[in-house]
């Protein structure tokens, strides 16, 4: 397709958007440090602070 | 373009590179179930 | 170059090898990612996650103390030695450097084994049979443990606890 | 604007961009040096027939051991990285390098602290530090002020990727070897926060100021710091790897997309691995352990395993390219062996990918977990990823930038093209005689396996004390060839024949 061909020499061809995701340095970042904030630290924190009392057992 | 696509895609580029690919994924699995076995061989906990 | 800015457009399709690395790779990831929840429901040997908060020490030690007087059976090198009934919650003590008391246990049958510390973290690491677990101070671990071969067994502290680290072993006996 | 540009490479280099490189190059070396020192003690403690050292003193330098070889010669050099890739690699400049000193002479400060409280004897406490065993403050507050010069530090490649985009540097995607050092800096910033917020408690504790440090939550942000610092050596390692074939041999990546869906996956998923240290832990429920150990469904491994695709197969495209067209494998007979930057990247993707990622995937995996934690062969495994890995490229780095950034050539060539080499075998056989100890249950960080004082004494399966000796005999190659890497980096900062 000389048409497509064209376009694509001009530099006019859109950019895909998983490149454009990719390129984005500043969204990675966020991403990078929310996830493991978030799946890791707090979540373990939230259990940590839920641990029940150590019950009574019959000796 | 779609001819040279095609062509792309049924290309290897890297076959000895592959082979060595192989032969890693061989290993590890190789390993990973090694350690399987001495999994199964310890006292059972939960 | 991976030392040059790339062309416009590098989101490209993949050739041959690079499809098939990726599929393979990607399957042999899945397989042993599943293996964990399902090895959790089918398997025998899973880690526990039974805990206990343990606000004050004294509290463990009186359960230990309470264990040893009704269970005793002996003595091995001034450690008593205890046999507890299959089933029962059984208490294990670590401080620096002594595994409280020593354990007798039957073969086949299934113990809870509450591991706390006295002082520091401790490693709780059954030697040979090389099964290990961590002891936090101020938290009871509770394995459910089903010992299935007999012998001695020797509990060696794996986690750094000061200069008499390498003195710390305990023992137990499987019958 | 002060610029030069590189008779070899044809970068433009910028004044404050390379003398922050050589700084901090160079501090990297000295630190490997001690670390490395250390890690000779090590070796020659843990070697039954050899046994070296008394308690104190194996705990006491194994602490420093763990942080200068682990931290301070890894951090150091990635903060070179980072001004390389973020102002040399783009042509542009380090924007505020007046910052860049500040975060120098901080982490700089915060190591010497570290180094000087340890070698006093006042803290004793092995690199995890594991609460209530307390050390000397000024050890936390190293820590601390080490910790937020590297924020700084890394702080200044986004700051230096924003002026490289207003200067028009680039247009649309970094080159890789920066996108790897971008992945590395989002990963270390995390890192290094987990660090300062755990430690800044845990120092006013160690000065009475706090009563109580919960134990649990100590140990799961402790390792939000130990286990993620591993991972910014990862992205490191692998943006040296592709740099190093792109210098060396005009390697282009195959594909942008996969290496960079690589990294991406890296900065997404890699930093949860810190679970892996809390797997056989009271506490945490089955879920946290599983989803967290996972990786999140293992996709941080796939990322490994396409970069070692990714990076051969770059290498063996650029090699077709010249005319090894033969067969499979006619590529890697005539690949450059003898240019140490070269042979060094090649020998860390092997290390890396073969020793030390299969191992941390199955150690890592729960289950496995129960009969590994804390045994010996866990420290073969991150000698796997460490040494052999990260150390042996950066080794390659050195030899690469040397010419780049201090303009001058290597002094004993011969020497530096075997170096990689004995390293690479020594640290191989090391490693491999200690994750085999491991598997008769032999524990790490630890002075006396043979308990010959203690109230129960045992012994292992004497097969251990073979591969314990093969460890020693291994880390004595090791040690060899890391003082010859020494020996030839800074005699050629130094002595090296001048490049115009």
């Amino acid at each position: 397709m000389p048409e497509e061909r064209e376009k694509a020499e001009e530099g006019k061809e859109p950019i895909p958007a998983w490149q454009l995701f990719y390129d984005d340095i500043f969204l990675l970042f966020f991403l990078g440090v929310a996830i493991p904030t978030l799946v890791y630290t707090v979540w373990g924190l939230m259990e940590i602070v839920q641990i029940p009392e150590l019950p009574v057992f019959k000796p | 373009m779609e001819e040279e696509k095609e062509k792309h895609e049924n290309k290897m580029e890297a076959p000895g590179t592959f082979a060595l690919s192989i032969i890693f994924l061989v290993a590890f699995i190789v390993m990973w179930f090694a350690h399987l076995k001495w999994l199964v061989e310890i006292w059972g906990v939960r | 170059m991976a030392i040059k800015e790339p062309e416009r457009i590098w989101w490209k399709p993949f050739t041959r090898d690079e499809r098939l690395w990726v599929a393979m790779a990607l399957l042999w990831m899945m397989g042993s990612f599943v293996f964990m929840p399902v090895y959790h429901f089918i398997g025998a040997q899973n880690p526990p996650s039974e805990t206990y908060r343990v606000r004050d020490h004294e509290k463990f030690r009186a359960l230990v103390d309470g264990m040893v007087a009704k269970y005793k059976v002996g003595e091995d090198k001034g450690v008593p030695v205890v046999k507890p009934e299959p089933g029962s919650d059984v208490f294990m003590q670590a401080s620096m450097w002594q595994w409280y008391p020593v354990l007798e246990l039957e073969k086949g049958k299934t113990y809870r084994i509450h591991l706390s510390s006295m002082d520091i973290t401790h490693g709780f690491s059954i030697q040979p049979i090389n099964m290990n677990f961590m002891v936090v101070p101020d938290y009871d671990y509770v394995l459910t443990l089903t010992p299935t071969t007999a012998g001695d067994y020797y509990i060696v502290c794996n986690e750094f606890c000061g200069l008499g680290h390498h003195l710390m072993v305990g023992k137990m006996i499987i019958k | 604007m002060d610029y030069r540009i590189c008779s070899l490479t044809g970068l433009k280099i910028n004044k404050p961009a390379e003398d922050l490189i050589k700084w901090n190059m160079v501090t990297a070396i000295l630190f490997l040096a001690i670390g490395g020192f250390m890690g000779l003690l090590m070796a020659l403690t843990r070697w039954p027939s050899v046994h070296y050292l008394d308690t104190s003193h194996y705990y006491r330098f194994l602490t420093l051991h763990g942080f200068d070889a682990l931290l301070l010669w890894i951090l150091f050099f990635e903060v070179a990285l980072v001004h390389f890739t973020s102002a040399v690699l783009l042509n542009t400049r380090v924007v505020a390098p007046f910052s860049a000193w500040i975060a120098y002479a901080l982490m700089l400060v915060g190591a010497a602290f570290v180094n000087i409280v340890v070698f006093a004897g006042k803290a004793d406490v092995l690199f995890t530090s594991y609460v209530p065993l307390k050390a000397n403050g000024v050890y936390y507050l190293g820590i601390i002020i080490f910790a937020v010069g590297a924020i700084v530090a890394f702080a200044n490649f986004f700051a230096n990727i924003i002026q490289a985009r207003r200067d028009k540097a680039y247009q649309h995607s970094l080159p890789l070897g920066t996108f790897g050092l971008a992945a590395a800096s989002i990963i270390g910033i995390v890192t290094l926060a987990h660090g300062a917020v755990i430690m800044i408690p845990v120092f006013f504790w160690s000065i009475d100021l706090i009563k109580y440090i919960d134990p649990a939550t100590y140990r799961l942000v402790f390792w939000g710091l130990g286990h993620p610092s591993q991972q910014i050596n990862v992205c490191a390692m692998v943006a040296m790897w592709y740099m190093t074939a792109g210098f060396v041999l005009g390697a282009k990546p195959v594909n942008e997309k996969l290496s960079r869906t690589a990294f991406v996956l890296y900065i997404l998923f890699i930093n949860v691995a810190s679970e892996h240290h809390l797997l056989v832990d009271p506490v945490l429920s089955s879920w946290h352990k599983i989803i967290n150990t996972s990786y999140v469904m293992h996709l941080a491994v796939l990322a490994s395993m396409i970069h070692a695709f990714a990076i051969p197969a770059s290498i063996e495209v650029a090699l077709r390219n010249k005319g090894y067209t033969k067969g499979l494998f006619d590529w890697l007979k005539n690949a450059p062996w003898g240019n140490p930057a070269f042979s060094a990247t090649f020998l860390s993707i092997i290390g890396f990918g073969f020793l030390g990622g299969t191992t941390g995937v199955i150690f890592g995996t729960e289950q496995f977990n129960i009969i590994r934690h804390n045994t010996f062969a866990i420290t073969g495994h991150f000698h796997a990823t460490v040494v052999s890995g990260t150390t042996i490229a950066f080794m390659g780095g050195t030899y690469l930038l040397i010419p780049y950034i201090f303009r001058r050539n290597l002094v004993l060539p011969k020497l530096a093209a075997i170096q990689p080499y004995l390293y690479a075998i020594g640290v191989a056989v090391m490693l491999i005689g200690m994750m085999a100890a491991g598997t008769y249950g032999v524990p790490r960080r630890h002075w006396d396996i043979t308990f010959s004082n203690a109230i129960f004494s045992f012994s292992f399966d004497p097969s251990a004390d073979m591969f314990l000796s093969m460890m020693g005999v291994g880390g004595l190659f090791a040690a060899l060839g890391g003082a010859m890497f020494i020996i030839i980096s800074l005699g050629s900062i130094m002595f090296g024949r001048k490049i115009q």
